[in-house]
């Protein structure tokens, strides 16, 4: 096995905005075919641009090339090997994908072009709610969110709504339910969504195993102010919600809803279904488990699914089907409104029913598989030479810890850094908060076994370095053209853009 | 194509040394009486071909997105370069994670320090964001962060807002306790007033205005400004078509504190509504309540100089529910885009498209206007869009222009003013031809003659 | 101005052999839609494959793209920057050329298609043959030749064709004018394509000047056996021939014809035309002049262009146009007859003429002037470190020597590896062969002066370094995954397959 | 789009730098009078817009691209997968050189490896080049390197070779001394025979076949390796329907000594005919007479192992009119996507795409030869080709399938074989649905009915 990795050389780049010369142009436009309208007619001096774009750059075709090409080498992505992010779930993106949403038919549609002339749009929307309430097991889906954060405050909402509906409250004359609770392995856009939709966040205690703390749950139920429970199943340390069942009737007895957090659905499509567990509105990253790319940061889609009893609840306009004909559906008087502009991040849908339908039920079953099996395989790799915080076999994703290497003083951070000199994009690192030291590893279906034991093999060799020669990790990565940077010094005295002076301190 | 590489048999073994028989063995943690029976109800896998054709059937019905078109309304159809999709594709940034690992990331991070310039620049403010989700979430967003600066709990907005924007903003505030309240809106010229607007107080946190409005109307920004900041209010400035940038005095220059903006302009493609991108700056001084991710400068122990993500302390990883918002996945790589369009075009082509855009809409305006029976409502300057008043219903004159005439004539704004039967905006640029505007022309005379 | 270069992580990887995996599976076909045939009636079992593709890998569609996406970035490229190989006319290759030859209409046409419904592929190839001809100012062109030497070929046989009718010659009964004159800085596909059309090579010399040696061309034309000269102009140590003209004139007395190799019209475009010098054929190279891909090796696109008497001897068929249509005629009794099955590399016409169209006639003439001002950039800028064998003033491309270098032991082929640590591919080297330690450098228009002033700081580091740290250079590069391979060792024991028992070896 | 960075100032300054004045003064080593003062006669500048809408409007015209085909021959509609053209358009690829300096082209080499020992696998045999131009030229440099094996200079073709190859093939030899002589051809079985060949004797230096032949029908390569060898001539199979590769057995396993093919159905499109990509493989013993390039595996110092261009000795840059051959540009990316297809489709893959495509031309046959009046002339066995003889004169009958049906029923073998008025060539490949292939024998009972 060849190593993974090898140093060569790259291309430096300077800013646009160091590269700018005065004159270049990197575009030629049409000439313009009316007759032109004298400017001040159009337009006061006043509400003119008046700076002349000052400091906008002027580069030419080539040098724009150049300069993304040059800085794009710099990024590891997923097309170079196995990215091993815990909670992120960085599988392959098809360019099959990419070429349906390059289709002119659904690249130029506008957004506000009349139903009728947008059919296909239409349908590719209805289709994908239809398939994602079959496999999430809820009857009632929207589309419209942006990315999972987006999702939960729109699931959240929909509590609120129905629950105020229920309870028969209005805008604060009685008291309302206004309890969330979040285990406190959650990921922080939980407490941020619940907040935002007004809620006051409860943490919820995790067993020494790794579960849910039930007793825990209880009493804070009994209190009679939740309004719901917001979880991750799989949690966020990779394991199973053992007693689900159990959890969503407590928290139902207690007059709350149960929102699920799906970012972890990777180890579930095809095999359980939220609905099934007594889940009532969940969120679903298409940007996660149906591959949609994630652009370096996004975008991402995070459809919201519910119960058909919160279904009313969900943004308008909806998506509905009338005979053979698809149409928009603002009649929704119970609709918590709407969470974006015209019909979410269409782009991420057509690509996520591209990997549905490619998949098939077989395939979707089987790549779940695949993918709690790579899981697998790498905590029982790992298991000799690092602290597993939890006895009990992961699913999609394991948690590890850097509790041996600390002795040594080499820490989580260390071993993600090292990692790179190994060839990998580092693990998922000190999430969650409840694990100390927390190295989430979540390799997806879409790496071989071989690659997975080049990973193995470089976590042992690094672990084995941290007892030898512990200098050699904590001063890595040791192969890019950067070393570690000083955050803390760049958040001190933030420089957050370019400036001319900037020029000087970077010749 | 397949999207799983490992082989049954490699799978098999693979069980195998992890001490399991079968593949149920892997979800034996999940109680027996979850676990699914019966296979997923979902169409049974497609070759590449049968998807292709697949998809290809479905936009054949999207006639929409193959003829002349004057919609505009918050998505705009400018010509993209071909470079920029281009380099999109490279897998080195469209396949890539948020760059929370610098050493890995510097593609990214140095094009989202290129991005957050380039918005500076072009809002004519001190600071700026990675992205929003888009336009809309962003105005929203804006108005949450007023309330932080400000701890005032009223928002006055204009009613020439994006409906579907001042929508989303009810929406994400409703729990905020922000009370949102109308602005005056003068019918003559189509811009926003605030003299009427008795609620302009000392309890206002912000004043939200969109210019060029969904009118079309080009706002006095400076005057909005004026009135705002002398009760200790911000103005909030929304902008849907960027490029107007290139052409209207910079929303900072004029006072305003925080600049929203939709950047689908700059060479995103319509794609029926999303992914687009929102552009978020403001003032130095507010930095710190700012939401979404931000790119700084960094140095090494060398002191070579690289880009980090930074100001984290603001974001929900760290201060979970006293985050200064949700936002965790943004739209990067449709920042990316835009951020090579505003590099392609530059100093130069951004004002040259904004001029051109600006002059065929004036051509395509004053033939309308001379048309009997069609009159411009509103007296306003503005800049590539405009409501025209039709001597019949809106809506059925467009019908008939997209069915006898192929073309999209522009948005019956009865779509979400039930009170103006008769009106359309109509939304012109660069890519529009004379021809184009004169079929219009002519097919509205014809139409209605 | 920070360096252009810096050192950073690559990924390692195995050939494609090494990495196969029996059973696993990149593609799905549309399941088979007709009633089988036993195989028994189609193909009788002595003539079935039955090997079972033994050795063909097995891999997934993600290995497939990992590996490639891999490799890929072993590899220097125009986008990354200044690409100064002389003779070889390195430009900026337009993404939108890409796209127009992706347009389906002209992706799927087949070659086969009746002309009636392939009128738009027959406009494109007429379009670029009548611009091709205004541009060399020859009248007739065959866009059939792959390449350059395919070119040459052809037109070395129009040549022979011509001189054969003239002349009265059958084949080999009468004495035929056999001679093909040819520079010694010639390429070595001049004489090859001489040699394959029936031509005896003979040699003129370079005067000290780097012209053409008029006193010599005399002197082998006063023979009487002389077919005719094969010229490149400007030649190949970047001058233009001063005495084109005169050249022509003592060819054409000769009773022979004069063949332009083409290669380098980048430094005429828009300045000069062949056509007006007196030359009777040429060849482009359209992945050149007029920056077709180079795609690591080809294709290209070699058009053969030549006055209108001897047009008749032209490949068939030939495009040509009827009113508003355009069709193929065969109907040339004199043609050499077909060098290539079907139209020529279509592909590479649709970009070529899509070049052309984007620039224009002052947008030609521009980058000609902009190529021909690089290259005296880089001229100017080396001199004071670098021996410049010819005093004239360089066209497009200039040629150093290594002479002072060579003093300390440092050679071309030393400053070359040199210039890869510095962040640039190396020039030509060691070509034209009549130049001892030649580096033939051209830049092209497709180089800002940022980029120029980086290279000549680059060579004028390494001049420095070869007097004081010559090692350094005699090892370079230094920052490369591999060193330099022992080419002579792998010449005389050549692998050009892997076999399984390569895997061990590599292991 | 622009082409030239250097803004005007910056080119006046660095002309001033080397001392010059104007842009004309770079071109004072051009006489005068041969200096051209008139602008080209070309058209005008046009943008990106303009451009692709010159292109759109032109390739609309080609209406031959977008119907049901059955049009072979040489050049064959397969499927590609996407992952092609993702790959083959990364810059690393497509505007790379040719890959003389190997420290920084290890992509390029690796990937030629590659293809130089796919190629082996599929034909049999144990050396295989970078690539010829087509198959075309392939043939041809096969003849020629034929001659050099055996000093001898009679070949025989089969009169079965692809018409276009072989007057190609005339064209490379004709200046070579080598004659071409005819091979005999079994009107009933569509297969090349030797028997009558008088001509096979001590002095032919080679024999040369295409299998599947031009007519579809597949040659008994081992009987023509055994009659050839008998007289110490060499067999030279051509190859156009690569895909053939996954159902016949290999023509190196049939005795064949230079085996060449045209590579254009692995993944690479029609393209009207170009560019496409010439396979080249022979024997061990003749590698050193090959033509075209070769990479071959090298080390460096510390014994990592890489890949350079070798053998370089037979090629013209050093041995100038001696050279094997002329070639030097290849088909290097062209090479690349055949590449990728082979690996894509794997061992499995190039064997079921092969039984597809036997399937569906047997399917196809069986239907047509069922109709009255049509009757297919050839008894051999083949692969996914086959000529029809119809009742009526094939040129008119396929004009009418296609303005009646949009369907290109295939080639009409007048165009080459004046003597063959009624025959039609069909082929039939995997992309061909079972609805196709009815709607073509429908249309053909009808438009003779
Ligand atoms: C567990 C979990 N929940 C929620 C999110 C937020 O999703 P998004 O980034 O799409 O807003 C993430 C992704 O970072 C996550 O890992
Ligand atoms: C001067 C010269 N002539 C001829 C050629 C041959 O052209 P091609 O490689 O396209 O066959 C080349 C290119 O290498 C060249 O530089």
């Amino acid at each position: 096995m060849t190593s993974k990795a090898t140093p060569h050389v790259t291309q430096n780049e300077a800013l646009i905005f160091e590269r700018s010369q005065a004159g270049r142009q990197g575009y030629r436009l049409p000439p313009l075919d009316v007759d032109e309208t004298p400017l001040d007619e159009l337009l006061p001096a006043h509400l003119r641009r008046d700076d002349d774009l000052a400091g906008v750059p002027e580069v030419s075709e080539v040098d724009v090339v150049r300069h993304f090409t040059r800085i794009s080498t710099w990024n590891y992505n997923i097309d170079l090997g196995m990215y091993p992010l815990g909670s992120c779930t960085m599988k392959y993106n098809s360019r099959l994908n990419e070429r349906v949403a390059r289709i002119p038919g659904f690249a130029n549609l506008h957004p506000l072009a009349p139903e009728a002339d947008a059919q296909g749009a239409l349908e590719v929307i209805y289709e994908l709610q239809q398939h994602l309430s079959e496999i999430t097991g809820l009857a009632g889906v929207s589309l419209q969110p942006a990315a999972g954060a987006h999702g939960e405050m729109t699931g959240v909402m929909i509590i609120r709504a129905f629950l105020d509906a229920r309870d028969g409250v209005g805008d604060g004359d009685r008291p309302r339910r206004n309890v969330m609770l979040i285990p406190d392995s959650a990921h922080g856009t939980n407490p941020a969504s619940a907040h935002l939709s007004g809620f006051t966040v409860k943490t919820i205690r995790s067993t020494p195993e790794g579960q849910t703390d039930l007793a825990h749950l209880r009493e804070l139920c009994a209190a009679g102010d939740v309004a719901g429970l917001m979880l991750t199943n799989p949690n966020t340390v990779g394991l199973f919600e053992q007693s689900i069942t159990e959890i969503c009737r407590i928290v139902h007895d207690a007059g709350g809803l149960v929102y699920m957090d799906g970012a972890n659905m990777n180890a579930l499509v095809g095999w359980a279904r939220p609905g099934d567990m007594g889940v009532d509105v969940i969120h679903l990253n298409l940007h996660k488990t149906f591959s949609t790319p994630h652009g370096g940061g996004g975008p991402g889609s995070g459809p919201c699914c519910c119960t058909a009893e919160l279904a009313p609840y969900l943004p308008v306009p909806r998506v509905v089907k009338e005979g053979e004909r698809f149409r928009l559906d603002d009649d929704y008087p119970q609709s918590v409104g709407r969470v974006k502009a015209f019909h979410g991040n269409f782009g991420m849908h057509l690509r996520a029913l591209a990997y549905i339908l490619t998949h098939g039920p077989d395939g979707l079953r089987d790549a779940t598989e695949a993918a709690v099996l790579n899981a697998r395989y790498i905590a029982h790799g790992l298991a000799p030479d690092y602290d597993k915080p939890f006895a009990a076999p992961p699913m999609h994703e394991v948690v590890f810890t850097d509790k041996r290497q600390g002795r040594k003083g080499v820490h989580t951070l260390d071993i993600a850094k090292r990692l790179i000199d190994y060839g990998f994009h580092p693990m998922t690192i000190y999430f969650p908060l409840i694990v100390p030291g927390a190295m989430l590893i979540e390799p997806t279906e879409s790496v071989g076994r071989q690659e997975l034991e080049q990973f193995i093999a470089a976590m042992r060799a690094i672990a084995k370095e941290a007892e030898e020669d512990p200098d050699l990790v904590l001063n890595a990565p040791h192969t890019t053209r950067i070393g570690r940077l000083d955050e803390a010094a760049a958040a001190r005295k933030p420089v957050l853009r370019w400036r001319p002076t900037e020029q000087a301190a970077t010749a | 194509m397949r999207y799983i590489p490992n082989s049954p048999a490699e799978r098999a073994e693979m069980l195998r040394a992890v001490g399991l028989e079968t593949a149920e063995d892997l979800f034996s943690s999940i109680p027996a009486d979850l676990r699914l029976r019966a296979p997923l109800d979902v169409p049974a896998a497609l070759s590449e071909p049968e998807l292709l054709a697949y998809f290809d059937r479905l936009a054949a019905k999207n006639a929409a997105a193959t003829r002349p078109s004057f919609l505009g309304a918050g998505a705009y159809a400018h010509y993209a370069p071909t470079i920029i999709d281009a380099l999109l594709q490279r897998s080195e940034f469209f396949t890539a994670y948020t760059p929370y690992q610098p050493e890995v990331s510097q593609g990214t991070l140095q094009a989202i320090f290129e991005f957050q310039t380039l918005v500076c620049q072009l809002t004519g403010l001190e600071v700026a964001n990675a992205s929003m989700y888009d336009g809309s979430t962003a105005v929203a967003e804006a108005v949450l962060m007023a309330e932080r600066v400000t701890r005032r709990r009223k928002v006055i907005v204009s009613p020439a807002l994006h409906p579907e924007y001042l929508h989303v903003t009810e929406t994400y505030v409703s729990h905020a306790g922000i009370r949102l309240e109308q602005a005056g809106f003068d019918a003559a010229t189509g811009q926003t007033t605030l003299t009427d607007a008795a609620a302009l107080d000392e309890q206002t946190a912000a004043v939200v205005v969109q210019s060029p409005n969904f009118f079309g109307c080009v706002e006095d920004l400076q005057a909005l400004a004026d009135a705002a900041h002398k009760v200790g209010a911000l103005l909030v400035v929304c902008v849907t078509e960027a490029m107007s940038f290139g052409w209207l005095r910079a929303p900072g220059a004029c006072g305003a504190d925080i600049v929203v903006a939709e950047g689908q302009s700059f060479g995103v493609p319509l794609s029926y509504g999303g992914p687009y991108v929102g552009l978020f700056a403001t003032r130095e001084r507010f930095a710190r309540q700012m939401p979404g991710r931000l790119a700084g400068v960094a140095y090494d122990k060398q002191g070579r100089r690289g880009f980090v993500l930074t100001l984290a302390t603001r974001e929900q990883h760290i201060r979970r529910e006293k985050a200064t918002s949700n936002i965790c996945t943004n739209e990067g790589l449709i920042a990316l885009a835009a951020t090579i369009y505003m590099e392609t075009l530059g100093r130069k082509g951004l004002q040259e498209v904004a001029h051109q855009c600006a002059q065929k809409a004036a051509y395509a305006a004053r033939q309308i206007s001379a048309l009997d029976g069609f009159a411009l409502p509103h007296s306003a300057p503005r800049f590539n869009e405009f409501v025209v008043r039709a001597p019949a219903a809106a809506e059925d004159l467009l019908r008939r222009l997209a069915a006898e005439r192929n073309i999209t004539g522009g948005l019956a704004l009865a779509r979400y003013f039930p009170d103006r039967p008769n009106d359309l905006l109509v939304c012109v640029t660069e890519l529009n031809t004379r021809a184009e505007i004169d079929a219009l022309v002519a097919g509205l005379k014809e139409l209605t003659a």
